[in-house]
């Protein structure tokens, strides 16, 4: 018989107290705390980073002309992809009726927040005015000029806005189901208040919980297109100009895939984290993680044969431009970003072929790092290989990171964990009601069988 | 258990929710108002001259032509501020010990400068042509207002981006015959319609598209 | 003095039962229920008879006007302001497209949302259940069925009884 | 667009940064640990208030609002013929080594801001060079010097008037008994006749000249001819053979020569075209431009002029040519033969005597019309710098007045000028800046700029034009003519305008000739007579080849002898062949390199040169090592005018001195050897990228009416957008561009392009609009160089507009990719998408805190970007602009040729041609149609407007 998300022995009211006690009675202060402290610290980083960058102009990053995109851009695609899978997970995988997503979706859709906040500043830090990036907006403006459709980048912000507004609210009418079991858990007047005002007043009351259903559905059900478009529009940012190494019809699907294959990644590791952290065995099992590192594998091989394809892409154009590029990602002075790229997202992974490292927890950690690290190096590998060396060689140029370029970036970490570490000590972190039902359901078919 | 919440704090909690979307939505509107009021535009706006100098007296009641000051007017970009010689040229026959004109006599004593302020100036990135509009046939009146009519010079149009716009992208309304373009009381014809196209045709009056290229203006 | 309950609430330990009492409450000829539970009860909604696909619909407009409003302002501002871009078309489609699409995504999503929270009348902090003592369970691992006053049917004596009958683990009255 | 910093709050906010920045500990540790902070953290005090500058203008959130209006102060009395804004135009001249170079200044408000060639002026046909273009900077120089100076302290000149006539009385009661002046090259007929009176008067008094682009002795010319002019006519040439001789190369000439040669190339038939064979010591323009070249030791062109020399039957045979050698003399000997009277037989400047008397005489056995021998054009001096350093140890000197020569730095090195000057009483400087030898004279005099003071010059072919001042001059100098005439009158002396009238007031007697000359910009009739010259036979000695390394010495490619060394538009200037900047290289050739273990990278990183050290007669220079393909083997060359000290703030310091090399007895070559030494230098270069499959981007045909099949109108899916009556478009011919770089930076000049310093440059931000490809092909060891002007393509189907969010890139119906800096937020896409790479991005705020003088420079048309922007070739859009409101006015349509962009303007060999595509009958249109036009990168299907004329590289002819 197939394997179940949660063990029998589980109550109901233990899943209520299991994940209520997290913000109710903080299990693990003190190692919450430092990392709190490290991340704030990043943060400031980060802050003294821009106040300089915007002193003095984006010119304190290691950019130029032709390399005039490179880590700011190239972090936008990173964290965007990171955030995919929070929604995949929760949409796609509630489409499909996999229960053992209930366990995973909440912080993964919190992650994806956070990350997809991140992707956003970095475009916007990276313009040369960017007091002005309100242009790109359609207002009635005294200047009578409008922003232009036609760009890709018009279309990213766009995606990027939707894309951010729909996982904050699919994140939150989730939540407020869970938010009102911790309002009723609470005993202080102060979590009293803070969750009852979130939970808005939820009762649980049938009429709710149907009308509740259909919402939530209908918006995963539209929440899987729009990942979908979110990074194939990313994807389009570079595909849509003429540049060798962009101008290829394989990048939309290849940059979804890469990003659901990040983005299930850094789910692994958060949630191996939190499961050592909040003693949370009991609802995030070996058997969560298995299936996740499956998951991972899977879209890790879908991923590879993406840059299978794109080598074969460029060498069948038969194009010199090309096949330059190929040649120069595979041995130009960027080369280590292309063989980074592909060692550290596909060597490692292979492992997980076995049951044993699928459940290891520390071996799936640091496979889905390698992950992580990988694609960090293929958005930078498939920027700076195409800009450095286009057409003319009179034109080519070389982009070495600037000490700026690493301090945004690093302060940008901080940026994403501060509002995570803030979650997971405030809201519950794991769905308790979708776990509840699962649970029931279970006891129904242990009941029949 | 108790109640957390008393009865009224519903009333209170989706007041305060309206009030942040109001607000959210309402400083939006508030923005582009403000970008439209005389604050942002300097509509109306009388810079204070070394001399109390009124347009309306010397070129609305003594009818004294704008070229006779501003000489470059249809010759250069910039229409050009008359030298205090220009000013003295009269004045030292008329009014020759009047008090307001005291800065005006010291400068050509001193041979200093009066220094005055404008009242409209476009940003450097914007290149408007007196010439090309003197020549063909758009008044003075068309940006500038009744001048004629002010006793002490002040911003009569708010010259946006927009306000070129309007004008570049219909400019046959605003057409009146070369010898016209400096009277602030011509009237139009009875047929305008007429006229205007006429005018179209002999000043040789560019598409819409080619007034509206960012090259016309911005370099 | 007792005054009149709002209604009645009563308590068991798993969904099977509580549906079971629904559906003899209805069999009993009681309309106005209500049932409190911890997470969605399958088959709750057709017990009680709930059809309500005004969300969906919801959705289905937002969407629409979410695609056309966008299409309608791209259309606008290339015919206000009519520019050659690289020698394309003033009104590209497939580019167009593309943001529509986002927009029509956006209004999809929020408009049944919104919807959904005004029909529920959230956010209510407020409500009269509340102050019944053993209600908080209801979001933990308790089910309750409650019958409002409303009910034609509705009898503060004979409703209690009849409730008493499907063996709960408690009956409360709902006090205002 | 930025708003200014007003200081105080901003400056003491950043004043812990920059103390920081100060102190050595902190600078260590951040050099270890973050050597890019560790480059930031060195922001001198301009940088941190243009930082502040921009962080305010981060504040200001303003968005299109008009500036707050500002106050308008008109004159009290407006001078006749003043219009706001009018533009003028001045015939003058600026100068190149002492000879004019005709210009037609452009004035706005009493200021000049471009320089334009003379159209009228015989020698120069409206063309300019790099140098010319770049004299008007010079104008500009916030380090000039700007007021007399005695032993260094600021003096008056009215001391120096008292002092001059007690010399003066004392001088003419002994008849000026050791008196010398030394005196940089001049042609000025005024001065060559105000010295004639003046030795008149002082008839001890000796002139000696300075000029370390010819040598310090005696020179090899006047030796083997005589004092005559040589001048090149290569438009009679059909077959040149030029040993060492860059006469493509930057000197006064360099653009008449341009233009001969381009009178036969291009659309000539393959009859009729130039061809050129070049044997030249160390990679030139001349040899990037010659069909037949080879690289071969400075010791072995005596040989191969002797073996030359022997075919035609005038030296003896020579022996020992290699096979490679042989078969060039044989087919260059062959071509001279041919093409008798069209022939020319041409030999460094520098080259010794007897080569210049062996070319003469084959071109007089040929009965050459391609070179032209005229009287003196330059001052002819009494004696040479050495004589003059001899008589100076011998006490003979009593006075040194030193005009324009600058001995301290550009001396040879044997010689301790420092050291020598100081035995004698009395030393007078007069210069432009206050430089190093300034600094050990007893009086320095700062002099004006040609374009600030009345004076005279001749061009090569010996028309004179008389320099008239375009702007009232910005510091208190006095010209070389007033201190002249200062030695023979104890009145305060006459002002240059007077003693320039007075020269040419019996040639112009009436004010109507005078104001004729002044007007066309040169005296009719002035040209130089020619000479007889009888080549005094001398016999070439050839001796063996020396061992170890040969070093040639040459001056740097933009800024040659270092007196351009302050003016950051040469410094800025990519060199034409290395493309480096700010910098001088040691270039060797690729085979020496890889015996030193170094070699050519073919990534852009390589412009990390590893050290290498020179040396000879144990005076030894450390640069940079630069792989030089067509370098022969066994040769380093190095280049003068780095390693200043006494120049200003741009040039001081940076590069090193190759004078340290030079001896006064052979000033261009010496022997020595080489020592890889560790360290690498960080050498900025805007194509570091040494490709040898060149072609595709220049593609060759075998003649000109020979038709080349690349795309320009791809097939599109779009309906083809403004079919208007204006369609501008530009055609460049390859086959006549030489890669000289004058359009770049003429377009500097027009468009207020910044210069950014050697770092941006190095980072790759360097902000020219208009770029020259440099391509290689064949090998490495005798490459074929071709050079490609990458102005914007104004593409029809642009990818940059397609990607701009913004509308800030837009396409104007007449087919301008426009570029509307105030519109544009920076995001880069356009240039991430533009496959030439031609737009530029201001990364930091470039213009802000420029010195007032710059800012005097500044085009008033041209809109100075703000940070942040995105920029890029507009074709000039303000000339098309000016053009065609002019015509609008008065109703009637631009004709061809009314609108040159800047760049056209200044091209010598007229290789660029602007005009509007839409009119048949324009000169580009009809280009546009020749069987060689060809779209760069035309199968991405942009459309461009800027289309290419292949290059012609006909068969080998049989001679």
């Amino acid at each position: 018989m197939v394997e179940r998300a949660l063990p029998l022995d589980e109550t109901l009211h233990e899943i209520s107290v299991d994940v209520g006690r997290v913000p109710l009675r903080f299990p693990a202060r003190v190692p919450w705390a430092i990392a709190m402290v490290l991340s704030l610290m990043l943060v400031g980083l980060f802050l003294v980073s821009i106040t300089y960058l915007f002193a003095r102009g984006v010119g304190v990053w290691g950019l130029n002309i032709p390399v005039n995109w490179a880590f700011a851009i190239h972090l936008y695609v990173w964290w965007l992809g990171l955030g995919h899978a929070g929604t995949l997970i929760s949409a796609m995988l509630l489409l499909m009726g996999q229960d053992w997503r209930n366990s995973l979706n909440r912080f993964a859709e919190a992650m994806t927040l956070c990350a997809v906040v991140c992707a956003g500043i970095e475009p916007i830090i990276h313009l040369g005015r960017p007091w002005f990036f309100y242009w790109m907006f359609p207002y009635p403006a005294t200047m009578g000029v409008w922003p232009q459709f036609r760009s890709p980048l018009e279309w990213d912000i766009w995606a990027v806005l939707t894309y951010l507004t729909v996982s904050l609210v699919f994140w939150y009418i989730g939540l407020v189901p869970d938010l009102a079991t911790v309002r009723d858990r609470a005993r202080r007047r102060g979590w009293r208040v803070f969750f009852g005002i979130f939970s808005l007043g939820w009762r649980g009351s049938a009429l709710h919980w149907d009308r509740w259903r259909r919402c939530y559905r209908t918006v995963a059900v539209i929440a899987v297109p729009l990942v979908v478009s979110v990074h194939s529009e990313v994807s389009l940012l570079f595909a849509s100009g003429q540049i060798p190494g962009w101008h290829s019809t394989i990048f939309p699907p290849y940059f979804v895939l890469g990003a659901a294959f990040s983005g299930f990644a850094m789910v692994a590791m958060i949630a191996i984290v939190m499961r050592h952290t909040f003693q949370l065995g009991d609802l995030v099992t070996e058997r969560h993680l298995d299936v996740l590192a499956k998951v991972l594998l899977a879209s890790g091989l879908m991923t590879a044969y993406g840059y299978v394809f794109e080598v074969w892409d460029g060498l069948y154009s038969g194009n010199v431009h090309e096949i330059a590029t190929i040649h120069d990602r595979f041995f130009g002075i960027y080369a280590w970003s292309f063989w980074g790229a592909v060692f550290f997202n596909f060597v490692p992974l292979q492992a997980l072929w076995l049951r044993s490292v699928r459940r290891n927890t520390v071996l799936l950690f640091l496979i889905a790092t390698s992950v992580v690290v990988g694609m960090w190096m293929e958005r930078y590998m498939i920027l700076t290989t195409s800009l450095y060396k286009d057409f003319l060689p009179s034109s080519f140029g070389i982009y070495h990171a600037s000490f700026w370029d690493w301090s945004t970036y690093i302060g940008m970490i901080g940026v994403f964990f501060t509002p995570f570490l803030l979650f997971v000590r405030y809201i519950p972190s794991i769905s308790i009601f979708e776990d509840k039902e699962v649970l029931a359901r279970e006891h129904e078919e242990s009941g029949n069988g | 258990m108790a109640q957390v919440f008393s009865r009224s704090a519903d009333t209170r909690f989706r007041a305060i929710v309206l009030a942040i979307l109001a607000l959210s939505i309402g400083s939006l509107f508030v923005a582009g108002v403000y970008a439209r009021s005389q604050y942002m535009t300097d509509v109306a706006r009388t810079p204070l001259q070394p001399v109390p100098f009124s347009h309306k007296h010397h070129a609305g009641e003594l009818g004294i032509d704008c070229r006779y000051c501003h000489t470059d007017v249809e010759t250069s970009a910039g229409a050009g501020m008359p030298s205090t010689h220009v000013c003295m040229s009269c004045h030292s026959q008329l009014w020759t010990n009047a008090a307001i004109l005291e800065p005006v006599r010291q400068s050509l004593a001193q041979d200093r400068s009066l220094v005055w302020h404008r009242v409209i100036r476009v940003p450097d990135y914007v290149y408007f042509r007196h010439d090309i509009h003197i020549a063909k046939g758009v008044a003075c009146v068309e940006c500038h207002g009744r001048i004629d009519r002010m006793p002490l010079t002040y911003r009569a149009k708010a010259i946006t981006m927009q306000f070129c716009l309007d004008c570049h992208r219909d400019p046959a309304p605003r057409l009146r015959p070369r010898n016209a373009v400096l009277d602030f009381d011509w009237k139009p014809p009875a047929d305008s319609k007429a006229l205007e196209q006429k005018l179209v045709r002999l000043y040789k009056i560019h598409s819409p598209e080619a007034l509206t290229q960012c090259g016309v203006c911005h370099r | 003095m007792v005054e009149k309950p709002l209604g009645i609430l009563a308590e068991f330990d798993n969904q099977d039962r509580l549906l079971d009492a629904a559906k003899a409450a209805r069999n009993e000829g009681y309309r106005s229920l209500d049932a409190f539970t911890p997470f969605p009860v399958e088959g709750m909604s057709e017990v009680l008879r709930i059809r309500d696909h005004r969300i969906g619909w919801l959705s289905v407009i937002g969407g629409f006007a979410g695609f056309f409003g966008m299409l309608l302002i791209q259309l606008y501002v290339n015919a206000d302001f009519p520019l050659d871009v690289g020698g394309r078309p003033i009104l590209a489609w497939p580019a167009f497209f593309v943001v529509d699409f986002e927009i029509m995504v956006l209004g999809a999503v929020l408009t049944p949302i919104i919807g959904m929270f005004y029909l529920d009348g959230l956010p209510q902090l407020y409500h009269p259940l509340f102050s019944t003592p053993r209600f908080s369970l209801a979001s933990d691992d308790r089910f309750f069925l409650y019958i409002d006053a409303s009910d034609p049917k509705f009898d503060k004596e004979s409703t209690r009884a009849f409730l008493r009958s499907l063996e709960p683990a408690t009956i409360e009255d709902v006090i205002e | 667009m930025s708003a200014r910093a007003p200081d105080g709050t901003g400056r003491r906010w950043w004043q812990s940064l920059e103390e920081l920045a100060g102190s050595e500990s902190f600078a260590e540790t951040i050099k270890a640990e973050f050597p890019s902070l560790f480059e930031m953290a060195r922001v001198d005090r301009r940088e941190l208030l243009r930082v502040m500058g921009a962080s305010l203008a981060l504040a200001g959130v303003t968005g299109c609002k008009p500036a707050k209006s500002d106050d308008a102060v008109p004159f009290v009395n407006r001078p006749p013929g003043f219009e706001e804004g009018r533009i003028d135009h001045y015939a003058t001249a600026v100068l190149t080594d002492g000879f004019a170079q005709p210009v037609l200044a452009t004035t706005v408000a009493g200021r000049p801001i471009k320089l334009e060639g003379n159209p009228e002026h015989p020698a120069s046909r409206g063309a300019t060079s790099f140098l010319t273009q770049a004299a008007l900077l010079d104008l500009y120089d916030p380090d000039r010097s700007q007021a007399p100076l005695l032993r260094g302290t600021t003096a008056d000149w009215a001391d120096f008037d008292a002092q001059m006539q007690r010399w003066g009385a004392a001088w003419r009661a002994n008849g000026g008994a050791g008196v010398r002046l030394l005196i940089a090259p001049t042609t000025s007929p005024t001065l060559i006749r105000q010295i004639e009176q003046l030795k008149a008067a002082l008839p001890k008094l000796r002139v000696h000249l300075f000029d370390p682009l010819t040598g310090y002795g005696a020179d090899p010319v006047t030796e083997a001819l005589g004092a005559v002019q040589p001048l090149l006519r290569l438009e009679n040439a059909r077959a040149v053979v030029s040993l060492d001789d860059d006469f493509l190369g930057a000197g006064p000439a360099q653009v008449a020569n341009a233009g001969g040669w381009a009178k036969r190339r291009g659309d000539v038939p393959n009859a009729e075209r130039i061809r050129l064979y070049m044997a030249e010591a160390t990679p030139t323009l001349t040899g990037a431009n010659a069909q037949h070249r080879i690289g071969v030791r400075p010791s072995r062109v005596p040989l191969l002029a002797a073996a030359i020399g022997a075919k035609l039957g005038i030296a003896g045979p020579a022996s020992g040519l290699t096979a490679e050698e042989f078969g060039w003399v044989n087919s260059a000997a062959a071509a001279l033969l041919a093409n008798r009277g069209k022939a020319l037989l041409t030999v460094g400047r520098h080259s010794p005597a007897p080569l210049h008397s062996l070319a003469a005489s084959v071109n007089q056995r040929l009965e050459s019309s391609a070179i032209e021998y005229l009287e003196p054009i330059a001052l002819v001096p009494d004696a040479s710098y050495l004589d003059l350093v001899r008589d100076i140890e011998s006490g003979q000197v009593a006075a040194l007045f030193m005009f324009g020569a600058n001995p301290a730095y550009a001396g040879p090195a044997d010689i301790d000028f420092a050291a020598v000057a100081r035995r004698i009483p009395l030393t007078v400087h007069a210069g432009i800046h206050y430089d190093e030898t300034a600094a050990i004279s007893a009086w320095h005099l700062p002099v004006p700029h040609p374009l600030e003071d009345w004076t005279d010059a001749r061009s090569i072919d010996g028309v004179a034009t008389i320099i008239q001042p375009v702007v009232q001059p910005l510091y208190d100098t006095r010209s070389l003519h007033t201190l002249l005439a200062g030695f023979m009158t104890d009145e305060p002396p006459p002002d240059a305008r007077a003693i320039v009238r007075q020269h040419w007031a019996e040639r112009l007697a009436d004010e109507n000739g005078w104001n004729a000359a002044l007007k066309m910009g040169f005296v009719a009739g002035t040209a130089a007579k020619p000479a007889t010259v009888s080549p005094r036979p001398m016999p070439i000695e050839v001796q063996p080849p020396p061992g170890g390394i040969e070093i040639v010495i040459r001056p740097d490619p933009t800024i040659r002898d270092g007196a351009g060394a302050n003016n950051g538009w040469l410094q800025e200037l990519p060199k034409p062949l290395t493309k480096v900047t700010w910098d001088n290289i040691i270039a060797i050739s690729p085979a020496t390199a890889r015996s030193f273990g170094i070699a050519a990278s073919g990534e852009p990183a390589s412009n990390r040169c590893p050290m290498i050290e020179v040396e000879s007669g144990g005076r030894t220079v450390t640069g940079p090592a630069w792989v030089m393909p067509g370098q022969p083997d066994d040769v380093a060359t190095v280049y003068l005018g780095y390693g200043r000290r006494g120049v200003g703030r741009v040039g001081n310091g940076i590069g090193h001195d190759a004078y340290k090399l030079r001896t006064a007895a052979a000033p261009w070559t010496a022997t020595g050897t080489l020592l890889a030494v560790p360290g690498m230098a960080v050498v900025a270069t805007t194509q570091t990228h040494h490709r040898l499959e060149g072609g595709e981007e220049v593609p060759f045909v075998p003649a000109a009416d020979a038709r080349y099949g690349g795309a320009t109108d791809g097939e599109s899916i779009y309906p083809r957008w403004n079919e208007g009556e204006r369609a501008w478009g530009m055609v460049i011919d390859t086959d006549l561009c030489i890669g000289c770089n004058a359009c770049i930076t003429a377009c500097q000049a027009e468009n207020n392009v910044p210069v950014v310093g050697k770092k941006q440059v190095y980072e790759g931000r360097e902000m020219h609009w208009l770029r020259v490809g440099r391509l290689y092909t064949g090998q490495p060891d005798n490459p074929g160089t071709m050079f490609q002007p990458i102005p914007c393509m104004h593409c029809e189907q642009a990818p940059c507009e397609m990607g701009c969010p913004v509308h800030a890139t837009v396409h104007s119906p007449d087919g301008l990719n426009l570029m509307v800096y105030n519109r544009c937020i920076g995001t880069r896409t356009c240039s991430s998408y533009c496959p030439y790479k031609v737009r530029r991005f201001n990364w930091f705020d470039y213009t802000t805190d420029a010195p007032p003088s710059i800012e005097a420079q500044r085009n008033p048309d041209v809109t100075v970007r703000g940070r942040g922007v995105m920029e890029k070739c507009t074709y000039c859009i303000q000339r098309i602009r000016g053009c065609a409101v002019a015509a609008d006015i008065d109703n009637r349509e631009i004709l061809d040729g009314d609108i040159k962009t800047a760049c056209q303007q200044a091209c010598p060999t007229n290789a660029i041609v602007f005009g509007n595509l839409a009119d048949a009958g324009s000169a580009a249109a009809k280009r546009r149609a020749s069987p060689r036009n060809y779209a760069l990168l035309g199968e991405l299907g942009t459309r461009p407007r800027t289309t290419y004329l292949a290059r012609i590289e006909e068969g080998e002819e049989q001679a």
